[in-house]
């Protein structure tokens, strides 16, 4: 697929270099990673949403399910940071698998119960009675496995793997069956797509990425509170990046990315009084002005965004 | 036993009046209302500003909320919900304009107001009623608790219900006896259907939208009083809240809503009288629980699944 | 033709309730390869339920559907396409954002029901789609929608197609025009069930007809004869009065 | 590389200041974060307006005394907002470090919003003045690079509360102890301790209630009731400032009678709390004695009504309270400002040597600073006190115990 091959070499590659070689050139590592971090979440809610259609308004349970996932690891088992980010996606996985019942619900509905899902991992999580296993609401202090290089060098994996999923998606004939069902259900399963089984693979691909990223975020901070991990600003941040970079593309997401995230690093490091304000302004026109993204900016011409 | 039951009903009353707002828009529009809470919010500024600035009693607030936020509403609607509709997929659309919308006037009330709480103190609600009350019930006419099967419950949360029971009884005579209302269940029921007839929808819907954000400030009113202060940064989960209630009960039945926020609110007292620290997960499960096994709610009829 | 021809889908007593309603209230027939059979009826009678009920969409309370003589009732959809059942619907429902090409794509790739390779190409050009190929199926025309989505069900090279209300909506040269090519279908082994208001199309192409009141089959025969039968003379005037 | 860069500032600083002391720096940058909206901002706000405060007062003086240069220098505060959002404060943290290389790091308020700090610092080896953060997990014998400016750690805050039950309650009649928490790191840490100062202490106290709730609590009718039903001769709620509006509320709407009530924010923020509760409500609460209540005898700094003045110049609109925070505030920036001038160098460890040399000796209007050898505050610890009114009808603080600093006896039962 010579398609496939492109889509490498001219997006995802270069990303990953560059992310890779910033560290030595600009010194705050902590605002590349984050930038790494909202890579893979945007792209992860690019998979469940671009090409499935359901937006996961609580995404950031799996990436919380993930920062636990690899703190308990490491706090119970000892276990190499690695391996525990592995269990971090495994855990996230396995939160995805349980939750797969929602995904019968349909639009809003669908996003609601996420959320609300989010919210109840976050009051397990965070309930003094699970003190022993979690610390409850005292927070995480992970010694021993702290290293930031490697965290960091960890994320380029994951966004390595988060990009091959979508430049998958992007061409394969799976990826295609997945905006079938997205688009309609009923055709698409008239089309001999197995509608339920196509949906779940994706919306456990995407808990992947987000729960390994979650590890690596976990492995990265070291100290944290369950208020942290599940933040309602990751699912936001992620959702609004990839909706105004344009979903069901390989770019949009992560130039959605670069230019909102960019901007929001900018105003908070001159202006910060009126972040939120210009923040919740440009969402709005977003969705007024250009509801499918930047890109349909060049797709209305009739160009090809990949 | 009795007294969690009670306090629930009172509870769970003044929430059918939190989410019966939400409810008229989401199920005359489809559109997901993310700003509800903030337009609570605002209602409990209102109730505020005629309390410190006039020194009034707060229920003065409530046409005073009520006509400003109606009014507010029709406003707002001709300005977004057109370009909204014309979209491929409103629903979704909605719901991150709304949260747009949601991080804007959290960000203006606190450049102008600041963050810290506010309240109204509990003895000026229903201050102009005390008297009457006095002479009905005897006791000296100020607010102090109200005696219900020989338990004290706080005046406020009575005066709360039964406002919320008028406020309940008024939108179904709205909806059941009135010719705009009759339209406006025909909207909700078949939309589709409902323009084909030749309805004017759009008048319909900027109806219930001002109607809906008019019940959201009205039950602003009585948020210092439930909630025991308010801030700017609270609409949020008067939001999540409010979506529990309306999906408890039925999408366009407002006896569902009162239903459903009764049932939220007796279940919630018993958690928190038997099971203290796992208050806060009930809501989501409820909300999860509710959509999985019977996604109409519990008066409805209308399934929607993917 | 040999006098009792295989059959090819045999539905027997099937019944379908949505809450006390019954959609369905024990309907049986059948039909054989290479037959083009009519379902008609008044509105409300359960012709599209019927085929909702043979393509998966709904499982059946009670009856059964079997397929090349092995029962398939409640079978989920796809698995239904791959061993030879496909529809159309009555507003076409195609995957708006994608391509024509593609839209026909995720069918070929997904839903081929025969060992045999079927050439994409020849069946957009057939249908007149070839030259809206790599368009998104959101700017075709209403009737091109329609084609496209009998496309999609022929990309899977069913063994059996349902029609639920194709003509509705085609001006009577594109009447004529699908005719013959439903007809060729048959005419290459296919069955194919017909659901249609006009009576006229149906008189044209099919060779029975299964007339549906209230949940069952109370006729089955020519439409020739039907008409002569008081009992379906009476459920279609009281059906056009109830409309 | 990250620790290269801060080796390579590091020996810059350490050069600078000894082989040319005359190269001052123009100016000293001290980096912190804010959060002007969200869940944290209320208690942000108050801290870093102080700070603030601070320095343009000390600006206008021509800047701070600084050792190291043996000169005055003005100071420049970079501050950044991250809307109490961690991932936020976690990004520009590092930009304070790495990009503005700050000279000083100090923490946002709170300690989930301090958490990211915790560990860049370490990372970059940057020494971390931490101003409210009081969470136990932040110190510990391996983390040389923290210390605890203006609150008690949370794990020894509520001892006089504890002292006070098991030495005088059981004269006063108080045997039986309700405790209501939120289950957050701030007041369940402060609840287990004291669980375990009432258990250790071998009173005949018994804890007849003992309950945590979600945070986001907020209203206690019911809860109110269950503990009436236990009989308790004392309730302790520990919970913010939210908590304690709404809880103080709901036991004047229902009428509850407790013999004794204590709550954490009557004291701390007590015009924020007399505001929402009224004078009323607040009647015979018990709480924690805020140093404005004290008039503690300082050694440096402004005292108390000074501070209190100057504040009220600065911060006329009133949308920022007056409390326990901004005093928090006010005495990190005394701590930086001593430690400056005492410090011969900007280095890391210098500066914690001289943090830690003020232990037990400096004495601001937040009582008397000192250290743990973790880094924790042990020192400034708020006596538990009483509030009554005075003869305007106005709220007014009566220190109860330790019986050292007592200026009243305790209203039991609370009437």
């Amino acid at each position: 697929m010579p398609d496939t091959l492109r889509h490498y070499l001219i997006i995802a590659v270069p990303l990953l270099i560059v992310m890779a070689v910033l560290p030595s050139v600009y010194s705050n590592h902590l605002l590349l990673f984050n930038f790494v971090i909202f890579f893979i979440l945007a792209q992860g809610v690019n998979i469940i949403y671009g090409f499935t259609g359901y937006l996961p308004f609580g995404y950031v349970g799996f990436f919380g399910a993930g920062a636990y996932g690899f703190a308990i690891m490491v706090m119970h088992l000892n276990a190499p940071a690695p391996l525990a980010v592995l269990v971090g996606g495994a855990v996230a996985v396995v939160l995805g698998l349980i939750l797969t019942p929602l995904l019968r619900l349909a639009g809003a509905y669908f996003s609601i119960a996420n959320l609300a899902a989010a919210l109840a991992v976050l009051h397990l999580v965070a309930n003094p009675a699970l003190e022993q296993i979690t610390k409850g609401p005292y927070g995480v202090a992970l010694n021993g496995t702290f290293n930031p290089t490697m965290a960091y060098a960890g994320g380029i994996l994951i966004l390595a793997l988060t990009l091959g999923i979508v430049v998958y998606l992007k061409n394969s004939s799976f990826g295609l069956a997945l905006q079938a069902v997205r688009e309609d259900s009923f055709s698409a399963s008239m089309s001999g797509v197995n509608v339920v089984k196509m949906r779940t693979v994706a919306w456990l691909a995407s808990a992947l990425v987000a729960g390994l990223a979650g590890g690596v975020f976990a492995w990265y901070v070291s100290v944290f509170y369950p208020d942290n991990v599940f933040s309602a600003d990751f699912s936001i941040f992620a959702i609004v990046f990839a909706l105004f970079g344009g979903v069901a593309t390989i770019s949009g997401p992560l130039i959605g990315v670069i230019i909102l995230y960019g901007i929001y690093n900018l105003i908070g490091f001159t202006t910060p009084q009126y972040f939120q304000l210009i923040y919740g302004l440009l969402i709005m026109a977003l969705v007024l002005f250009l509801p499918a993204g930047l890109v349909s900016l060049a797709t209305r011409r009739g160009w090809y965004v990949p | 036993m009795l007294y969690p039951l009670v306090a629930g009903v009172l509870f769970g009353l003044y929430f059918s009046l939190v989410g019966i707002g939400l409810n008229l828009v989401f199920g005359v529009m489809r559109i997901v209302n993310l700003a509800h809470g903030d337009f609570l919010m605002l209602g409990a500024f209102v109730a505020f500003g005629i309390y410190t600035a006039a020194g009034l009693d707060p229920l003065v607030g409530i046409p005073v909320a009520f006509a400003l936020f109606c009014v507010a509403g029709l406003l707002l609607y001709w300005v977004l919900v057109p370009r909204l509709q014309r979209a491929r997929d409103p629903e979704m659309l909605s719901f991150i304009l709304f949260f747009g919308f949601s991080q804007v006037i959290e960000a203006l009330t606190t450049i102008v107001f600041g963050t810290s709480e506010r309240s109204i103190p509990s003895r000026q609600l229903a201050s102009s009623l005390a008297g009457i009350r006095a002479s009905l019930f005897g006791g000296e006419a100020t607010n102090g608790p109200f005696r219900i099967f020989g338990l004290s419950f706080p005046a406020s949360w009575v005066v709360a219900a039964t406002v919320s029971v008028i406020a309940i009884i008024c939108v179904y005579l709205y909806l059941y006896r009135t010719r705009l209302g009759t339209l406006t269940r025909a909207v909700m029921s078949r939309r589709d259907e409902a323009v084909a007839t030749g309805i004017n929808v759009d008048r319909v819907s900027a109806a219930a939208f001002g109607i809906g954000l008019g019940l959201a400030a009205v039950a602003g009113v009585f948020a210092p009083f439930m909630f025991g202060s308010f801030t700017p940064a609270f609409g949020i989960d008067a939001t999540v809240t409010s979506f529990v209630v309306v999906v408890l009960g039925s999408l366009g039945n407002p006896l569902g809503t009162a239903l459903g926020g009764v049932v939220y609110g007796v279940s919630y007292m018993l958690v928190q009288t038997y099971l203290s620290s796992w208050a806060d997960l009930l809501p989501y499960v409820l909300l999860i629980a509710i959509l999985l096994l019977r996604p109409s709610g519990l008066l409805g009829r209308r399934v929607r699944v993917a | 033709m040999s006098p009792e021809p295989e059959r090819l889908l045999e539905v027997s007593g099937v019944v379908k309730r949505f809450g006390g309603f019954h959609a369905l209230d024990g309907l049986s027939f059948h039909v054989s390869p290479g037959e083009i059979l009519g379902l008609v009826g008044p509105n409300g009678s359960g012709k599209t339920t019927a085929i909702n009920v043979i393509s998966g969409l709904y499982a059946p309370d009670a009856g059964s559907v079997s397929f090349l003589r092995s029962p398939v009732g409640g079978m989920a959809s796809h698995k239904l396409v791959h061993l030879g059942i496909n529809r159309t619907f009555q507003v076409p429902k195609p995957f708006m954002s994608l391509t024509v090409k593609q839209n026909v794509e995720v069918a070929h790739t997904y839903g081929n029901a025969s060992d045999k390779a079927l050439p994409m190409a020849d069946l957009l050009e057939r249908f007149h789609l070839a030259e809206v190929a790599n368009r998104p199926a959101s700017d075709l025309t209403n009737v091109q929608q329609k084609t496209l989505d009998l496309v999609r069900a022929l990309a899977t090279q069913p063994k059996l197609l349902l029609l639920d209300e194709l003509a509705a909506g085609l001006n009577p040269t594109e009447l004529d025009w699908i005719a013959g090519e439903i007809k060729t279908l048959a005419q290459s082994g296919l069955a194919i069930i017909v659901v249609e208001h006009l009576m006229g199309f149906i008189e044209q192409i099919t060779d029975r007809v299964i007339v549906m009141n209230a949940g069952k089959e109370i006729f089955e025969g020519t439409l020739a004869v039907a008409v002569t039968v008081p009992e379906v003379v009476e459920v279609f005037l009281g059906g056009e009065h109830a409309a | 590389m990250i620790r290269k860069a801060s080796i390579a500032l590091a020996a810059a600083l350490t050069l600078g200041t000894q082989a040319f002391a005359a190269d001052a720096p123009a100016e000293i940058k001290i980096g912190t974060l804010y959060a002007s909206s969200g869940r944290y901002a209320s208690i942000s706000m108050p801290v870093h307006s102080a700070l603030k405060l601070w320095v343009e007062q000390k600006n206008a003086e021509g800047g701070v005394y600084v050792k190291a240069f043996d000169k005055k220098i003005p100071i420049k505060l970079v501050a950044y907002d991250d809307q109490s959002n961690t991932a936020t404060a976690a990004t520009l943290y590092n930009q304070l470090v790495t990009q503005d290389k700050v000279d000083m790091l100090v923490a946002d308020s709170g300690s989930v919003l301090t958490a990211p700090a915790v560990t860049i610092a370490r990372d970059h080896k940057m020494f971390l003045f931490d101003q409210t953060g009081t969470g136990a997990s932040f110190f510990s014998k391996d983390n040389p690079y923290i210390a605890l400016m203006a609150d008690p750690v949370s794990t020894i805050w509520p001892k006089p509360v504890a002292d006070f039950i098991t030495h005088d309650g059981p004269g006063l009649g108080i045997k039986k102890v309700a405790i209501l928490y939120s289950t957050n790191e701030f007041t369940g840490t402060q609840a287990n301790a004291v669980r375990k100062f009432i258990k250790d202490s071998g009173a005949p106290i018994e804890i007849v209630y003992d309950q945590g709730i979600p945070t986001e609590t907020t209203n206690y009718t019911v809860i109110i009731n269950n503990i009436l039903a236990k009989e308790p001769d004392a309730v302790i709620h520990l919970g913010y400032a939210p908590n304690d509006i709404a809880f103080l509320r709901n036991v004047q709407d229902v009428g509850a009678k407790f013999k004794m009530l204590f709550c954490i924010y009557p004291g701390l923020e007590t015009e924020l709390l007399e505001k929402n509760v009224g004078a009323k409500g607040l009647q015979h609460v018990f709480t924690y004695v805020p140093p404005q209540e004290l008039e503690y005898p300082v050694n440096f700094g402004m005292k108390m009504s000074d501070f209190k003045k100057a504040w009220d110049a600065k911060y006329k609109d009133g949308k920022i309270e007056f409390g326990f925070n901004s005093v928090a505030g006010y005495t990190t920036a005394l701590v930086l400002e001593k430690t400056l001038s005492v410090a011969t160098s900007l280095d890391r460890m210098e500066l914690r040597k001289a943090v830690f040399s003020l232990s037990g000796k400096l004495k601001t209007l937040d009582g008397t600073f000192a250290l743990d050898e973790m880094g924790g505050q042990i020192g400034e610890l708020t006596p538990l006190g009483q509030l009554e009114l005075n003869e305007h009808g106005h709220i007014k603080f009566v220190s109860i115990y330790p019986h050292e600093t007592a200026t009243g006896k305790p209203v039991y039962p609370r009437p």
